[in-house]
């Protein structure tokens, strides 16, 4: 992969931002949706609305925030509303089109984990939690998901339900009345995965160049099934390329800049 | 908190994310849920939106708020304590009522403090408003103390009668930021995870840093962040 | 609205307080609900703090908010349609349950919209903001249209894609006022009372005022308010 | 009257504003309570934190606003909050010390009523309706009514009940479950009425100087008792007039000012 001039995660998240359209409002996530969503607004998509959970809405940072909290994302928004507000009127109240999710693991019906690894009560690895994702899986009109793929992380059995996808399939997340349509898209370091029509559950709906069907199989923790066609996603174009790469650039030296405290007195 | 949790000093945690931003795991938050060390850590877990509704009822005086339903995670079906089905009396609609959060005592940091006791909070306010409404008592740390707010009509103000005290403590948002005073060290971020990582490193440091220095503004000169 | 209703062009009215503020009544809204002129008025009639629920409901998508009950008063037991007893799922307390207020339009008055259609509130914003969020279509009349909003970034605006059209109509809260543009035109509420206490004045009024002139800014000048 | 240097309403707006004390946190209502509150906080109790149900929170008014929304509340409040969370945060979160109310009706149990006189679906007279008026009275820790009296106001029967007071008596508020302790004071033109113990039945406790006993019972529908001890209230100092009527001057002056738009072009 190396030789094709890109690496896994930077075609990842360039096909992410493929993904979204002119004027979406789209609720996201910290970490690669971020990186997605913000190269998306600044390249293709300027009229992308970004919110984030801690509630900057319509914001446009120059560089990727480590934390929703950061002050860069205050600083470039429209307006800054409070939490209750943003989860109750905007999330809710059914104004996002796209929510981006990450977890630590996805199952073959879109349900994600990012709670726990082993039981809830004595985990092997208490994750960090849900946040704002089990209501952004709920109400979003569509979500998408960027995560790394392995048989770690798309599991056949969740060890916790974090945030609901199309929970067993076959149409029980449309019949349960969850208002969102749940995820339409799984981008992952190898393709895109997409639920089939009926079943609900995801299969493999396109490949990056130089990427097998048998690679992403191996790389599922269940027996991923592929499309009947499988479709190769471009590459990245050069100007794709070198946007996320001054990105990640101006990220890196925006943080590393030392903090000094002037203190009275 | 997570040096609160490393230290022993929480029995129980009432939250909706765990984490270091933009780092990894809060590790005295890991190993005291996964090892009960330094003593086991009672989780009062939630989701950002649960929260956010747990302390809009908490303000509002109310034993519980609603969200829209049904409640399909394994975190809603955890503890009928927190969540449970409720059935909207006009339309019969499926709905989440989520119980009230009402701390003993808020504490938060702001930007300023008027000579009356007002309280100005600027930028990402995220619930601390709703946090506030909904204690019994709320101590307030400040950036600084002003004669009059420097904040519009609209500003997000906590109103003195509803505050307990106040503290003057410049730089008391560190490692985070103060909007409008300071920026986030995120370097500090990042060492943390090497600190907290290892549970004598970890006790070293809070010995040197937060038990043996006199207050907040002796702690930052000490690690080298305030002059 | 007295206007509205006095002309006929109200069908029903959704509304918390019915009257002219610092004076008295509002007569055409009287004589609408006294006596069916010129048409009927269906009383969609709630308390303000019923009002600012509903709307906050509709705003969250709910079908209802909450409120600390019992309901007791004949307002709260006028209609099942508006107010149902609920139980508290966890401690059993009687609580009220207010259906949610979802308008097809809400039109309010404004400081400015920028280029991008964000529209800025500021000053005494009532419900206004639930009002919007709860409708399915708004329309925001503004003083002036600006480059950029000049407000802190904890101000109240709504974004623009929850707009649908924007107007700009200096004066358009007249009236009233527009916090940061012009006071209150206290003596019109004033001879107000004079004109919609005649059905006949009232109608040579509007005829005059409203139906003869091509726009707000016209009639504004007629009546010498405007230069 | 006349003779005494002061009229009925000023001796009324000035025993009401002598009912608050230091640092109250007021829910005020327009019109006389709104005279009552703002000359407590000019003269004796300069550290009341006046509320008016619009949202502006601990307001300085220099002249007396005509509706709850003028802009006089705003520019000289601390803040200025949006009309839900002034009622659910502030009065029903039970940060409010005092409700201070009129109506058009009162019953001897304190019964409000400010929506119609005759029946609510063909009402001999709409007024204007409730407002805030419920709630402030079912949730501020304790209510002050400020009403003219005769025996048109002082009713045998509410034509509506648009707040509560005490109900039917005999510690039926208390019963309910209403957070607040009801009407505590009802300031007339006449003197003052209080809530008997037990009964919870309005009875005569006060009167002004030069009004008897049995001009307040004629001026009350229904068979008003006195309580044991009727005390005289004191006239207004004159200190207390100057400044309740250059209060009435300054306002009059201030909405007196012509209002001119200017358009652009």
């Amino acid at each position: 992969m190396k030789d094709a001039g890109y690496s896994r995660d930077e075609i990842m998240t360039v096909t992410a931002a493929r993904q979204l359209a002119g004027g979406a409002v789209c609720f996201v996530g910290i970490g690669l949706p971020s990186a997605a969503c913000n190269l998306a607004r600044q390249s293709h998509a300027p009229g992308l609305v970004l919110i984030y959970e801690s509630g900057t809405v319509d914001t446009r940072p120059e560089v990727l925030p480590l934390s929703i909290g950061d002050s860069e994302l205050a600083e470039t928004a429209t307006c800054v509303v409070p939490l209750p507000e943003v989860f109750a009127y905007y999330l809710q109240g059914g104004r996002v089109d796209v929510g981006f999710l990450g977890a630590a693991q996805i199952d073959r019906f879109g349900n994600l984990n990012s709670t726990v690894i082993g039981d809830y009560q004595k985990p092997k690895v208490r994750l960090p939690g849900g946040g704002g994702a089990p209501e952004i899986a709920t109400h979003a009109r569509q979500v998408m998901v960027v995560m790394r793929q392995s048989t770690r992380s798309f599991v056949e059995q969740l060890d916790f339900c974090t945030s609901c996808g199309y929970l067993n399939g076959g149409g029980e997340r449309q019949r349960s009345g969850l208002p969102g349509a749940g995820p339409r898209r799984v981008i992952t370091d190898f393709g895109m995965l997409e639920p089939e029509a009926e079943s609900d559950e995801l299969v493999l709906t396109a490949v990056y160049p130089d990427v097998t069907v048998e690679q992403v199989q191996e790389a599922t923790g269940w027996p991923l099934r592929a499309a009947p066609r499988v479709e190769t996603l471009a590459a990245p174009r050069s100007e794709e390329l070198a946007a996320l790469r001054a990105l990640h650039a101006r990220t890196r030296a925006a943080h590393a800049e030392p903090v000094r405290i002037a203190l009275p007195g | 908190y997570d040096q609160m949790i490393g230290m022993g000093c929480a029995r129980a945690l009432t939250f909706s994310w765990g984490g270091n931003p933009g780092v990894g795991s809060l590790h005295r938050l890991r190993d005291a849920v996964e090892n009960r060390w330094p003593v086991p850590l009672l989780l009062d877990e939630r989701s950002h939106a649960e929260m956010a509704v747990a302390y809009t009822a908490g303000a509002s005086a109310l034993p519980c708020g609603v969200m829209k339903g049904p409640p399909l995670t394994d975190l809603a079906t955890l503890s009928t304590d927190r969540v449970r089905p409720l059935s909207c009396p006009f339309t019969g609609q499926a709905l989440i009522a989520v119980s009230a959060v009402t701390p003993d005592v808020t504490i938060l940091h702001a930007q300023q403090a008027d000579g009356d006791g007002n309280v100005l909070l600027r930028g990402i306010i995220g619930a601390a408003r709703e946090a506030a409404m909904a204690a019994r008592c709320v101590i307030a740390t400040v950036e600084e103390r002003v004669e009059r707010l420097t904040a519009d009509m609209n500003a997000v103000i906590l109103p003195h009668w509803l505050i307990s005290a106040i503290a003057v403590v410049p730089g008391g948002a560190w490692p985070s930021y103060a909007q409008g005073h300071y920026p986030r060290d995120n370097a500090f971020y990042s060492d943390w995870d090497g600190i907290a990582r290892d549970r004598e490193r970890f006790s070293a440091w809070m010995k040197a840093n937060v038990l043996g220095c006199a207050d907040h503004g002796s702690m930052l000169r000490q690690l080298g962040v305030a002059s």
